[in-house]
């Protein structure tokens, strides 16, 4: 690999499955190396991905460190990075330098109850934890996934969550009732509240849309949850992914180097500006 | 959302494009192209086998849009397009890229030929691949027509169109039908009577059911579009009930003012009240209220006094209407190229020096004098009558490039007529040559000149000058050799038919094209003859150009045609490449709405909106938009930006 | 490059759909012979004609920009060409006032039937540009500095 | 190394300076711009109007081109700037020392390998400032004097018809003896003149911000400070501020293609500027800085507060260039003294 | 002569009556010489406003950033802005009133004549002042007056007022809700278009050496097109620094921007924005000199804008914000608009 530390090691897709269809659809991509192998990453680092003639977008890696093979990418159609993303074709050549920003600190959690609320795609960032924790199942009491869409047809990861059941506890949920829906209706923060899993011995991760942040993290003091024992990952925008560019921070912090993982007890304390 | 699939069809046209094009490089080349997923090249794209080839391969490839290099789009854009329908696609993410016209015929080199195939198939690839599938706008249509003009073309497609079961309203802007016809006296090539065949058609009119007779109105304003067209027509008042008229005259005897009566070409007077001819229709007679003293029975009120009928009403006002109709066919007419544009033919001054048309109202049975051949200045009978062909015709360095077609038939008439009127009268006729193409035309022409006082002279007439109580007449016989001095009584001119000045109005009013002389441009010189360039709008008769009766009553039909099949459509399809507006980019300046020709952009809540009945899809509010707000669907800046860039890559 | 190429201005050609497109596919019909420098981009009407074009043309290495519509009066939209006729005078007269040489932009009426007309428009342009040399004033330059 | 330069001399030691591309302010157009020169380098100018930061961290920089034919892999070219020896004259304290500032955000972490690049040809030839150039200097303010040798390589102090020359690295120890001749040796009366203009020009009032230790403090206490939408009520949102400062470092990078297929073209960086509103805007429309408050307060923060914190010193160098050149007044010296009067 | 402090008490009255939600104006900066813009909101505050020689700034940019601040709440004018506006300013006014960005009602137009005199021009004044600044400038007469650390410097206004001063025509806010000091249309301190007429005299080449010097020395920092009240889009279609993003946009019309330009400030890409700005600003520029006057490293913006005013007067009877009715340059055509360019 370069020292340049921004020349993007080329990558190749291996998969692409669609997840959310729609005007906000979602697409997982599979990308291994073309050459030699990708850098290893730990849970809850991002890495900056580029179409040449397109640009570059920082997208957070949601497959587990341990899958060496291969690195994961949820993303969604939003821009023009994302939109020549959803593009793309089994086979075609990426560009990928990272990895960014800090990590989940999941050695420190062993012998902790984990408790993952996801919404929307926001089940990305945190799914490389997840499938670390339950591949090393024994590291850990219970695992509590919460995790909710808009719609059915928003739920990302399905197949995955599915099978996730046998070492996890699950509930979903979606925002709105729908035919042949059986599990919960309703915001996440309502399911977490209704749910209202025991503080004791946890950490809480949670990651989604801003609003969906705001009430989990509400909701999850109001169950008795610490600041510490919260965790969220946030994201701005960036382009340089190294501290230098100088937009994606909050505070003193550039969200690539120091985030984007934060406890709440660290990021309470932060400017908004994210 | 997955990447385009292209299609590329190179057509050989036979050697037409693959003689200067190598077509095997271009599909080459846009195999390479990113979007595209399937390249074929073939002898002959547009023929059964290729064009099957071409379903076939959007159906086998998932192909998503189509790109045919071939000819040009106005030959089978919509072929390929029906084609790519047929494949299950949608037919406007299919685009013909010309590089036969564009291309292969007009460059020898095969090199440069090829480069510049590939940079327009390039470029229209890369416009497909931007194309978003449309549909047809469908809009309901409004089963009832509109004829302006009612000259014989007017009252021939109203009664045609009447007959078909569809309402018409035809407008008139003189007091009466009849037009141009109604002041001939008799017609080439059988001498019959020309009210004669065109009183009864009058007549229909005014009696049809299905027609709305609109005389003295003009129209205004036209909005809207095919099959939902808004006209805006201004009846001006006659002051006169035609109702009430029982056409006794006994107002125009009273009538003081008298005023040169337009209708006899100035020939002869009327009354400020008065009646066009005896056959007028509406049989009914006008008040002009630019001669009448005052419309004031204090100042005259003569005629209201006589009119025992009490038809007469000082009080009407012009009113406007708006009429709702479907299709419009314009048959404004023709005017004589004025005199006054001859200086050296009299320039309109010499008093025996007539047009064509006056000599019409000179000899007609209801004209200004009863028929009797009497030349203006002393109402003496001329024994020596000049007629001048290719008056202002044929002349492009003066007057009108194009030849006015009849004069040579109707001046054989006129000089038939004269020896009929005044059988010891001598005839001259200088022509250019004669063009007598036409059923009986030729025969026609020939038996006047074997008349021993009728004298073809081949020749152009270099001045006119009053001499002795005559016109001379200085002129070359260009068959001998010789100048040729003849001191006519009188000097017939068979002056160019030009658009009359209602067609130039009009023109501008229904915002249609005229051609390079001003008569109304059709949509296509050969394939759409009776169609103007806008939807919907039919021409006929001379106001299109020159043409004598039996064309023009063929035209007309012809036009009512259209016009029949077109409102027996409940709904009709345009274009859908019409502009549309991206709100969040609309500051609601109004630019567009001012650059907007077909005012089909207004402000709605501080953003423009694009009414989709009116749009054409000119595009001039896009490039007038200072925020690129505002785009022609699938003729997008973003569209033609990377066009420009496929063309210098 | 092994050796340097002669200089073919490149043209992007700019023609309306109802007139010269129309009149240059009668020029093609006809036969008549002239540079294959000029590359034709169809747009609705002259009134479409964003001065973006001409500058972004010019900006993506055209040496000459061509832009031809229906005569004043025969508009297939009216007034689309009255339009042009402004904004591109405009353009024209910004182009040429920084220097760039009047011969590089050229604006044409030509008709639906006037095929020789375009021949002769786009044969003069060609020659009236390649005295110029390669159009650099605008180009985009990709080195860094 | 201490010399003394006859200022006829200037020239000959900059044509001695052969390994090296010397630039030095020239007035053109009306403004003052580091450009090449050969010799007539006459250093009169007040200060120049752009920083010299563009030496190392130019406007526009190509990071590698990338081709790509249909069907495979990209290549991608690394292009390393490929820069001459730059010898910059006349750079003025402020300027001087906003290199270690540079410095310290292009090395910080990871190694920014294009800065670096351009950064190790560049020497910069201060100039001290007898007095302040602008009206607007704050220099004094922010930790700087007016005779400050940060970040240069040599200084020269004008001393009516000489210079006092000063080596400040081992560069400008190079530098000076490419030309060895020209120099002569200061006499204790060269030092006591030095000494004195030093202390004058130090003397010399400034413009003040009334609490620089106690910014970073109270400007963190200050975030929420209405003030902050009363004071960036004029701001327009342009780029003067942070492309004329010699700190400002933000940037962009953008793919620039120059055709599709197939596809040819660069990653290039260029300048960004924390004023823009479309600089932290999300893809979604979310923006956290999204109105002019937001964004002054960023600026006036990150160079106050959130530079100090990480690196240990204000990022302003007191040039006072975003102050005289605002188009509509905004006035970081007032800002950051009105912000931080209201805080206990 | 104007007399501030009838314009202050005007002020005051009106916003002590709350007819007005503010007065926009100028007052004393804290950077030396140029007044610099004010947002009075209560009556006392009034006092500050001044009327001085460096009131350059075309304050109408912030009639358009309210307009864009209302819109951003969702909400709409509950009382009019006034505004001080000199002659070009209130042209400008016209111009935004024309393209419908705000109403007439919304805004109360305080004109000031710049009767006989006009602003200074601070490139223009630097060499007169021996390198000391001013930190003052007042009129008096055909004379400005500076402070500078020297004591009081006079000058002849019209050596050192800005060139667009001097070659105005209309110094007087013929649009406006109360006025003060004289009209004086018509007076003639330079030929109109001078310097532009002088510059057209070259050729083609020493025009390009001179534009292409310019142009290169563009640094995009866009601050031409921020202080310019014309240049409102939410999205500049050559180079945008703001989009107009909101939840129903679409990924598509995200994606899909046209890049017309790359932000390098590479000599074409320059070119490119500031021709296109010209372009968009054809009919539309009042030539309050504001873009070349805030442009940090002195690119001549104003001649290319100068330029295709002129255009617009010769050869279509178009001028700028000259009424509210009747459309724009671009949007309208006469029948005799010149065509002999066209083959």
């Amino acid at each position: 690999m370069s020292d340049n530390i921004y020349l993007p090691q080329l990558a190749r897709v291996a998969s692409i499955k669609e997840e959310v269809a729609g005007e906000r659809s979602i697409k997982t991509f599979r990308v291994e190396p073309v050459d030699g192998e990708l850098f290893e990453h730990q849970c809850g680092q991002c890495a900056m991905l580029s179409i040449f003639g397109r640009g570059e977008s920082m997208i957070s890696i949601a497959s587990s460190p341990l899958i060496r093979e291969y690195k994961q990418f949820s993303i969604m159609r939003v821009g023009r990075v994302s939109s020549a993303f959803h593009e793309l074709e089994v086979g075609d050549v990426v560009g990928i330098r990272g990895p960014y920003g800090n990590n989940f600190p999941i050695d420190d959690w062993r012998g902790k109850n984990l408790i993952f609320i996801g919404g929307g795609c926001g089940l990305a960032p945190i799914w490389p934890v997840i499938t670390t924790a339950v591949a090393q199942r024994d590291n850990f009491k219970n695992i509590t996934v919460f995790y909710g869409g808009r719609s059915p047809r928003d739920i990302m990861y399905r197949a995955e969550l599915d099978k996730l059941r046998d070492a996890a506890d699950v509930h979903l949920s979606v925002d709105k009732a729908e035919e042949g829906w059986d599990s919960y209706c309703g915001f996440v923060p309502a399911n977490v509240m209704d749910k209202a899993p025991s503080p004791s011995n946890a950490i809480a991760i949670t990651c989604g849309p801003p609003i969906m942040i705001k009430f989990v993290i509400q909701n999850l003091r109001q169950i008795g949850f610490t600041d510490e024992q919260i965790y969220t990952t946030i994201e701005n925008k960036m382009k340089c992914g190294v501290g230098k560019c100088g937009r994606c921070n909050v505070g003193k912090d550039y969200v690539c180097v120091k985030g984007p993982v934060y406890s709440w007890a660290e990021l309470k304390d932060l400017p908004e500006e994210y | 959302m997955t990447k385009k699939r292209t299609g590329v069809f190179v057509c050989h046209c036979g050697t037409n494009i693959a003689a200067t094009v190598d077509v095997a490089k271009v599909a080459r080349e846009m195999a390479d192209e990113n979007t595209v997923a399937f390249t074929q090249e073939y002898v002959y794209m547009c023929s059964e086998p290729g064009q099957e080839s071409v379903v076939q391969a959007i159906k086998d490839n998932e192909l998503d849009s189509v790109v045919v290099t071939c000819c040009s789009p106005n030959l089978h854009e919509k072929t390929f397009r029906d084609n790519a329908k047929r494949a299950g696609i949608n037919n406007f993410t299919c685009e013909i890229a010309n590089i036969r016209e564009q291309c292969s015929w007009v460059h020898n080199d095969k090199a440069k030929g090829t480069e510049k195939a590939i940079k327009i198939s390039r470029s229209v690839v890369r416009r497909v691949n931007r194309n978003k599938p449309l549909e047809a706008i469908a809009v309901n249509v409004t089963r009832k027509a509109m004829v302006i003009g009612g000259g014989i073309a007017g009252i021939q497609a109203a009664l045609d169109i009447a007959n078909a079961g569809i309402e018409v309203i035809l407008v008139e802007k003189q007091a009466t039908i009849g037009g141009r016809m109604l002041q001939l006296s008799e017609t080439f090539p059988t001498l019959d009577c020309s009210q004669c065949v065109l009183s009864p058609k009058m007549v229909e009119v005014k009696r049809h059911p299905m027609v709305k007779l609109m005389t003295y109105s003009e129209v205004q304003e036209l909005n809207g579009s095919v099959g939902n067209f808004q006209v805006k027509v201004l009846k001006k008042p006659t002051f006169v009930d035609p109702d009430k008229c029982k056409i006794c005259d006994h107002c125009t005897e009273v009538c003081p003012v008298v005023v040169p009566n337009e209708y006899e070409l100035n020939l002869n007077a009327r009354r400020a009240i008065y009646i066009p001819y005896a056959q007028a229709i509406p049989a009914s007679f006008t008040l002009d209220e630019n001669a009448c003293l005052g419309l004031n029975p204090v100042v005259c009120g003569k005629c209201k006094d006589v009119c025992e009928a009490g038809a007469i009403n000082y009080d009407m006002r012009p009113e406007t209407v708006t009429e709702n109709v479907g299709a419009v066919v314009v048959a404004t007419g023709f005017d004589l190229y004025g005199q006054e544009n001859m200086p050296e033919l009299g320039g309109g001054k010499l008093e025996d020096v007539l047009d064509g048309l006056q000599f019409e109202r000179l000899i007609s049975a209801s004209g200004a004098t009863k028929g009797h051949v009497l030349r203006p200045s002393d109402h003496k009978e001329p024994k020596e009558v000049v007629f001048i062909q290719c008056v202002g015709s044929r002349d492009p360095a003066k007057h009108c490039a194009y030849c006015s077609k009849i004069c040579c038939m109707y001046t054989a008439k006129h000089a038939r007529l004269y020896k009929k009127h005044v059988p010891d009268g001598r005839a001259y006729v200088f022509y250019i040559d004669i063009r007598s193409g036409g059923k009986g035309y030729e025969e026609f022409v020939q038996r006047t000149m074997e008349d021993d006082d009728t004298l073809y002279l081949r020749g152009r007439v270099s001045k006119l000058y009053r001499h002795n109580g005559k016109v001379r007449v200085l002129g070359t016989d260009t068959l001998t050799g010789q100048n040729v001095e003849i001191d006519a009584d009188m000097v017939v001119l068979a002056q160019a038919m030009v658009p009359s000045k209602g067609t130039t109005e009009i023109a501008k009013v229904l915002k249609i094209g005229r051609d390079k002389d001003g008569f109304l441009a059709e949509a296509h010189p050969k394939l759409r003859p009776v169609e103007s360039v806008t939807a919907g709008i039919y021409l006929a008769g001379a106001a299109q150009a020159p043409k004598d009766i039996p064309e023009t009553v063929a035209q007309a039909g012809a036009a009512a045609s259209k016009v029949i099949a077109l409102l027996s459509q409940t709904t009709l399809s345009r274009s859908p490449l019409i502009a549309r507006v991206r709100p969040s980019h609309c500051t609601g300046c109004g630019m567009c709405v001012d650059a907007c020709p077909f005012i089909a952009i207004r402000l709605e809540g501080g953003k423009a909106v694009v009414n989709e009945a009116l749009c054409e899809g000119c595009g001039s509010c896009s490039a007038t938009c200072l925020r690129a707000a505002i785009d022609v669907k699938n003729v997008t800046q973003l569209q033609i930006h990377e066009m420009i860039e496929a063309c210098l890559a | 490059m092994s050796e340097q190429q002669a200089y073919e201005p490149k043209v992007v050609a700019f023609l309306c759909k109802w007139c010269s497109s129309a009149g240059s596919d009668l020029a093609g019909v006809s036969r008549i012979q002239y540079p294959p420098n000029a590359t034709p981009i169809t747009i609705p009407c002259t009134g479409a004609m964003s001065p973006m074009y001409i500058l972004s043309a010019f900006n993506k290495g055209a040496d000459g920009v061509l832009v031809s519509g229906c005569h004043i009066g025969d508009c297939h939209y009216i007034e689309g060409n009255y339009l042009a006729r402004r904004k591109m005078h405009l353009t024209m007269e910004l182009l040429k006032f920084i220097g760039v040489e009047p011969d590089r932009f050229r604006m044409s009426w030509v008709s639906a039937a006037e095929g020789a007309k375009f021949a002769r428009v786009v044969t003069d342009f060609i020659n009236d540009l390649e005295p110029l040399g390669p159009q650099d004033k605008l180009k985009k330059v990709v080195a860094n500095d | 190394m201490e010399k003394i330069l006859d200022k006829k001399q200037v020239d000959a030691w900059v044509a001695a300076l052969t390994d090296w591309e010397v630039h030095a302010p020239v007035l053109e157009d009306g403004i003052w711009a580091y450009q090449p020169v050969s010799g007539a380098v006459r250093l009169n100018h007040p200060n120049t109007k752009q920083s010299p930061k563009g030496f190392a961290f130019p406007q526009r920089e190509i990071f590698f081109s990338f081709e790509q034919i249909k069907g495979e892999p990209p290549k991608l070219t690394q292009i390393m700037p490929q820069a001459a020896r730059h010898a910059v004259f006349g750079v003025r304290p402020c300027d001087g020392r906003g290199v270690p500032r540079m410095d310290k955000v292009f090395t910080d972490h990871v190694d920014d390998p294009y800065y670096n690049a351009r950064r190790k040809n560049v020497a910069y030839v201060g100039l001290a400032c007898n007095k302040p150039p602008s009206p607007n200097c704050f220099c004094l303010s922010v930790g700087g004097s007016p005779v400050s040798t940060d970040g240069l390589d040599v200084q020269l102090t004008d001393m009516g018809d000489r210079y006092f020359v000063k080596a400040v690295t081992e560069t400008g120890k190079t530098m000076m003896a490419a030309a060895s001749s020209l120099f002569a040796e200061p006499s204790a009366a060269d030092k006591k003149q030095l000494k004195q203009i030093h202390a004058d020009a130090v003397a010399h009032p400034q413009r003040k911000i009334n609490d620089p230790d106690g910014a970073p403090a109270k400007l963190e206490a200050s975030f929420d400070s209405p003030l902050w939408e009363e004071m960036a009520r004029a701001c327009i949102g342009c780029g003067i501020c942070t492309f004329l400062c010699p700190t400002c470092h933000c940037f962009d990078i953008n793919d620039e293609v120059q055709n599709k297929a197939p596809l040819k073209g660069q990653r290039v960086r260029t300048w960004d500027n924390c004023q823009f509103p479309d600089f932290t805007m999300h893809s979604s429309g979310h923006n956290p800085r999204e109105n002019t408050a937001a964004r002054l307060r960023q600026r006036v923060n990150h160079k106050f507060q959130y530079f100090h914190k990480n690196f240990g010193m204000h990022q302003c160098t007191g040039c006072g260039r975003c102050v005289s050149e605002c188009p509509v007044g905004i006035d970081i010296v007032t800002v950051v003294n009105k912000v931080t009067e209201n805080v206990g | 002569m104007i007399n501030i402090q009838d314009i202050r008490d005007t002020a005051k009255d009106m916003l002590a009556k709350g007819e007005v939600r503010a007065v926009i104006g100028y007052r004393r900066g804290s950077r030396g010489m140029p007044a610099e813009p004010a947002f009075i909101t209560n009556p006392e505050q009034a006092e500050e406003l001044v009327w001085d020689p460096t009131c350059f700034h075309n304050l109408s940019l912030y009639l358009v950033e309210d307009r864009k601040f209302l819109a951003h709440l969702n909400k709409t004018s509950d009382a009019p802005i006034a505004i001080i506006a000199k002659g070009c300013d209130a042209r400008s006014i016209v111009v935004l009133l024309q393209e419908h960005y705000f109403k007439r009602e919304d805004v109360y137009i305080i004109g000031v004549s710049c009767e006989g005199t006009g602003v200074v021009d601070e490139r223009k004044l630097a060499p007169h002042l021996n390198g000391f600044q001013a930190t003052k400038a007042v009129f008096d007469g055909d004379d400005f007056v500076f402070t500078t650390a020297e004591g009081e410097k006079r000058l002849p206004a019209r050596e050192v007022m800005a060139d667009r001063c001097l070659e105005c025509r209309n110094p007087f806010p013929k649009e406006n809700n109360v006025v003060f000091g004289e009209d004086r249309t018509g007076r003639e301190l330079a030929e109109p278009f001078a310097a532009l007429a002088r510059f057209e005299a070259q050729g083609t080449g020493e025009r390009w050496d001179f534009w292409s010097h310019h142009f290169d020395r563009c640094i995009r920092c866009f601050a031409c097109r921020s202080v310019c009240p014309m240049c409102y889009c939410d999205e500049c279609v050559v180079d945008s620094i703001t989009f107009p993003v909101t939840p129903a946009t679409t990924a598509e019309e995200k994606a899909n921007r046209i890049r017309w330009i790359e932000r390098s400030a590479t000599r074409s890409e320059n070119i490119t924005y500031l021709m296109t700005r010209a372009m968009h600003l054809a009919g539309r520029c009042t030539d309050c000199g504001e873009c070349e006057r805030a442009c940090p490293v002195n690119v001549p913006i104003r001649l290319l804008n100068n330029k295709m005013e002129r255009e617009a007067r010769e050869k279509f009877g178009f001028e700028p914000g000259a009424s509210v009715g009747g459309p724009s340059l671009v949007a309208s055509f006469l029948d005799s608009d010149p065509g002999d360019f066209i083959r």
